[in-house]
């Protein structure tokens, strides 16, 4: 069976003839307010209709994949933080995953229940993130304070356990950096209490708002087979309807004993796919975090959580390619080793990246304040598209 | 015709919910502080500044290792033979001379790798956090209280030490050589 | 469909491309000529049972005499995966791309050039993406040395203890 | 202008001893600048207050440290920080366009409140056609908006000033038309006239006159203002999200302070227009609240329809484009079409 090729632009221009005009070119960025850092999108606009959007990037490049090359294995987890600064947690997490996984390390239980729960903490703050910055980007300024004094109560839980609010250095090769601190348990417990009913009121001030519907409903919609096609994964390709998530598809760590369902989004605003079910898909994500935290909360086990740190990290020499579920998506880690104490190549596959290439395809046709609405609901981190 | 109704109503609706959600946190209590005027006790874990207490630190260098951006800067000289350098809070006795021990906090990454190799815990992370300054320069700490002449002085020693101890390591060769020859010497004549 | 499945599927369609399959890794991988690469990723992606419909990653990977890329394939709907590999020589760094096929190598193929400077032929962009254009030389070769200017910009901070090869 | 000139002879006997021609200038000058000092306290004021507002709706503060008691010295302190500040022309905008585009928009802004009766007594000048003049007036800002935007040369301010005259020039429509159900009913287009005949109880007041007729076309007229002033939901011309400052883009310094400074003078304007022609004005909604000084109730009762417009600010996303002019043209014009209709037949019957 011959299956058609993708092709590079998904949507026709709308406009007729009759009302084309002169095009106009206009660099969007790299100090645009709604390009979620230094991202510039090259604009060809027909009056307030985009022709074509090409992204460019690059600004925020660090060299990440060349300094993994010159520092031992374990000197590249701080550097991991630094990919997706907001949720480093999970960066961490599919780093030193790949790497137990070449060196076929058991961890201890005590620590396998934490990471789940710093990271479900994690990306309950990103999802945070990305629906303020959304709102943001939508025109409404109240939310973005909102879901920033809940984050803040997450990063508190955070520099509890840790020292540090957003770049965490916490989940080491086999265990923790620090066990949890007493009463760390039930403060976790009560912010999930705490947690709950605010999901009500940010649907309440934004996600049922008909004017915040109106402008992202029906707005660029992604299909199901071009999100795959391009690489789109993590809560913007199950905003097209894919039920698919690697926590569960494909697990790692102890996802597998955890019960919690995988949110699809169903067009109930208008088609599937399309910028509000992006953004259903992270409140919805939300709240099933909370129930991943309790369940791992209640089964924490004692123990010594840096029972089965190594004091050397030896890495057989071998390839492995390791890919988590971040907030943003498929964050995978393609580790080479060559058998030294430092990596031989570390590439990350990012999954800002993937989902940012979709946007060539999904913006000819929209007017320009949707293509803010779609960069916005892709949730890009730049210092992950760039690395 | 329906559906055009639906909309304004629900336009109208959804508006005045959001619009009781504004109110009601007018009247809620701030959830921030007056920074300089009310402070956060942070937990004691917080990875703000870097401090090193000299006392305890061996000059074992493992923080240096440690350190994924080479902010720290270690220099040692060997204690002398017979000198007492004390005792780290832990016990462990000091064979080293750390004359420099400078750490560049604009360097740092905060990440606390070289807080955990430390085998006495002289090196630790404090929630002190309020170290601004208006010059990058100043934030090069120098934690060892050794002037240069000391350091010149140690240096010297140490160079002189170890003259001497190559020289006598030297001698000893020469001795263990000369009496190889010696040896081989008088064999010599045997095996002819 | 295990990794020696797909391999048979592969040797039967396309005899001479297969150079080395390895099973015995944690990640079982195809090294595959670069001439019909193409068509074999088109074979993958379209084949019933198979089904390839999402590439995972693609890397470029410097192995010191040659340089490679490796591709990650995953099936979503038959939840098997498979590693190809294709190698090429320094001096004659080409490979067929495969951006038609899965649109996610686009951008990493681009990235893959950017660094590694392998051209992949037929691609519809072949330009850098994370370095600017008039950048020279691919940095993430091994044996790449860093240039002391870029533009009249020196690139080498004052404060930069020795270069990476002192920590080697 | 008689009852401003009445008013100042009362205030000031000696002025009628003077020449005509001077007691008029005289007269007129304080007049205008009384306008200018009210437009730049109420402005100092409306900033100070959205801040606060904004920031106890999203659990903040807002200002805290500038001048001691909750930062009221704030706004004082930024305006100084604006006076002072180096005043930056792109190289290759239109220069006398630039300079002047500001300068329309906030005349535009402070001639709107030549009409405004503050009391029975006090009203700068007291025109037959006092609304007709003041919706003519405040759309003369558009003007400003579109010489700001082009004369910038800045591809992102054109965008602005193009949704903003579009969006302007729209909504005078249905705002016209919802006055015009008001001006129907009483009969005049005097403000004065206006607010005069809504004298009696809050009942009397023209937004239950014709209920609930006339409490939709204040609705209307409402939303359309929002519009016109290019607040929240309708702040499309400045869009920061999408436009990154939208026609202001490239105006720094007091240049930008004016934009700033009409858009709030705007804002009273349009809630003092609202509150005369549907609030009573300076009456009191009860006979015996009638001790409060007309003006009082005048200034209070546009405050709070500029509360309002603030909470709205803080509560509400944006509009895109196509939305808004669907808004216009076919929710709120067929409205107040249909209200005057109604109101015609209520009246013919």
């Amino acid at each position: 069976m011959k299956k058609s090729n993708i092709p590079e632009s998904q949507f026709e221009l709308q406009v007729p003839d009759s009302l084309k005009t002169e095009e106009m070119t206009l660099s969007m960025g790299p100090q645009h307010p709604s390009t979620h850092g230094v991202l510039q999108v090259i604009l060809k606009t027909d009056g307030e209709i985009i022709t074509s959007a090409k992204p460019q990037i690059g600004y925020l490049h660090r060299c990440f994949e060349k300094h993994a090359e010159n520092i031992t294995w374990h000197q590249v987890i701080p550097f991991t933080d630094r990919l997706d600064y907001i949720a480093s947690m999970n960066n961490n997490l599919g780093y030193v995953i790949g790497l137990e996984r070449m060196m076929n390390l058991e961890v201890n239980e005590r620590a396998e229940h934490l990471r789940v729960v710093v990271s479900e903490l994690n990306r309950i703050a990103s999802h945070l993130i990305a629906l303020g910055t959304y709102g943001l980007d939508i025109g409404a300024y109240t939310p973005f304070l909102y879901v920033f004094r809940d984050r803040e109560k997450i990063l508190d839980l955070f520099e509890e356990i840790c020292g540090a609010r957003l770049l965490y250095n916490y989940i080491w090769v086999g265990g923790v950096a620090y066990d949890a601190p007493d009463g760390w348990r039930e403060k976790v417990l009560e912010f999930c209490d705490y947690f709950d009913p605010k999901v009500k009121e940010y649907n309440d001030i934004l996600t049922f708002n008909k004017i915040f519907i109106e402008r992202t409903a029906n707005v660029g919609v992604i299909p199901a087979e071009v999100g795959i096609n391009y690489g789109v994964s993590g809560p913007s390709l199950r905003g097209s309807g894919v039920d698919f998530d690697l926590r569960r598809d494909d697990p790692y760590s102890i996802y597998d004993r955890f019960d919690f369902n995988v949110i699809t989004g169903k067009g109930e605003m208008g088609t599937v796919g399309d910028t509000w079910d992006r953004y259903w898909v992270r409140v919805a994500e939300m709240v099933e975090s909370v129930k991943i935290i309790r369940q791992a909360l209640e089964n924490l086990p004692e123990g010594d959580a840096k029972e089965t740190v190594p004091r050397n990290i030896k890495v057989p020499a071998g390839e492995y390619y390791m890919r988590t579920e971040t907030p943003r998506g498929e964050l995978g880690f393609y580790i080479i080793s060559d058998g030294s104490k430092m990596p031989n190549r570390v590439k990350v596959r990012s999954p800002a990246f993937c989902n940012l290439s979709v946007l060539p395809a999904v913006a000819p046709g929209v007017m320009i304040a949707d293509l803010v609405a779609i960069i916005g609901s892709l949730d890009i981190v730049l210092g992950e598209v760039d690395r | 015709m329906r559906q055009y109704f639906k909309n304004i109503y629900e336009a109208i609706a959804t508006i005045l919910v959001g619009m009781g959600v504004t109110w009601r946190h007018l009247f809620t209590r701030a959830v921030t502080i007056q920074y300089p005027h009310v402070k956060r006790t942070l937990p004691e874990r917080s990875r703000m500044q870097l401090f090193v207490e000299m006392d305890d630190c061996i000059g074992c260098m493992a923080c240096e290792r440690a350190c994924p951006v080479d902010c720290i800067e270690i220099k040692t000289v060997r204690g002398g033979k017979d000198e007492d350098l004390g005792q780290t809070s832990n016990g462990q006795k000091k064979r080293l001379h750390v004359v420099q021990f400078d750490i560049d906090m604009g360097k740092c990454c905060y990440c606390s790798d070289c807080v955990f190799p430390c085998p006495t815990g002289a090196i630790r992370m404090t929630p002190e956090y309020e170290f601004i300054t208006y010059d990058r320069s100043t934030l090069l700490t120098k934690f060892a209280t050794y002037s240069p002449e000391e350091i010149s002085e140690l240096e010297e020693r140490e160079r002189k030490e170890k003259e001497a101890q190559a020289a006598a390591k030297a001698a000893k060769l020469k001795a263990a050589e000369e009496a190889k020859k010696a040896a081989a010497g008088t064999d010599e004549p045997k095996s002819e | 469909m295990t990794a020696q499945e797909i391999h048979n599927k592969i040797q039967e369609k396309f005899p001479d491309t297969i150079i080395e399959f390895n099973d015995s890794v944690l990640q079982p991988f195809i090294k595959l000529t670069a001439n019909q690469f193409n068509e074999v990723c088109q074979f993958l992606r379209d084949t019933d049972g198979l089904d390839f419909d999402a590439l995972m990653n693609l890397s470029g990977v410097d192995y010191g005499e040659e340089l490679g890329t490796v591709y990650h394939l995953y099936s979503m709907q038959h939840r098997h995966k498979i590693v190809l590999k294709v190698n090429v020589t320094r001096e004659n760094a080409e490979i067929p791309t495969v951006a038609d096929l899965w649109r996610t190598a686009d951008w990493h193929e681009r990235e893959v050039f950017d660094l590694y400077g392998i051209n992949f032929t037929n691609h519809p962009d072949m330009r850098r993406i994370l370095l600017p254009d008039d950048w020279e030389g691919y940095p993430l070769r091994k044996d790449y040395v860093q240039p002391e200017v870029y533009n009249g910009i020196t690139i080498a901070h004052p404060d930069m203890k020795g270069d990476s090869d002192e920590e080697k | 202008m008689e009852p401003l000139v009445q008013f100042f002879f009362n205030l000031l006997p000696f002025l009628s001893d003077w020449p005509e021609w001077l007691a008029l200038t005289v007269i007129g000058v304080a007049a205008a600048i009384m306008m200018f000092g009210f437009i730049a306290i109420f402005a100092l004021i409306a900033i100070w207050l959205e801040r606060k507002i904004s920031g106890h709706m999203q659990d903040r503060l807002g200002p805290m440290e500038v001048g001691g008691w909750h930062g009221w010295a704030q706004t004082i302190a930024d305006t100084v920080k604006l006076l002072v500040k180096e005043d930056i022309i792109p190289e290759k905008a239109d220069r006398p366009l630039f300079k002047l585009a500001p300068m329309i928009v906030f005349t535009a802004a402070l001639s709107g409140f030549a009409v405004l009766p503050w009391s029975s007594e006090f009203i700068p000048a007291d025109l037959d056609v006092g609304l007709l003049y003041i919706l003519s007036i405040s759309s003369f800002a558009v003007i400003g908006i579109l010489m700001g935007g082009w004369s910038s040369n800045n591809k992102w301010s054109l965008y602005g000033a193009m949704r903003g005259v579009s969006q302007v020039v729209s909504y005078e429509i249905p705002a016209a038309l919802a006055l015009l159900a008001v001006i129907m009913s009483a009969g005049t287009m005097s403000m004065r006239g206006l607010v005069m005949a809504q004298s009696g109880n809050i009942l009397d007041w023209n937004v239950f006159n014709f209920f609930p007729l006339t409490t939709i076309a204040f609705f209307i007229y409402f939303i359309a203002s929002l519009a016109e002033v290019n607040r929240t939901p309708f702040d499309l011309p400045e869009g920061e999200s999408e436009l990154v400052g939208g026609f202001h883009t490239e105006y720094s310094a007091m240049r930008f302070a004016f934009f700033f400074l009409g858009e709030y003078a705007n804002m009273f304007v349009v809630s003092a227009i609202a509150a005369t022609v549907f609030l009573g004005g300076w009456l009191p909604p009860f006979e015996a609240l009638g001790f409060i000084p007309g003006p009082l109730w005048f200034v209070g009762k546009a405050l709070l329809l500029v509360f309002v417009q603030m909470w709205l600010r803080w509560t509400l996303p944006r509009l895109r484009v196509d939305q808004l002019m669907y808004t216009c043209w076919k929710v709120l014009t067929p409205f107040s079409m249909a209200i005057i209709l109604l109101i015609g037949l209520w009246k013919v019957l």
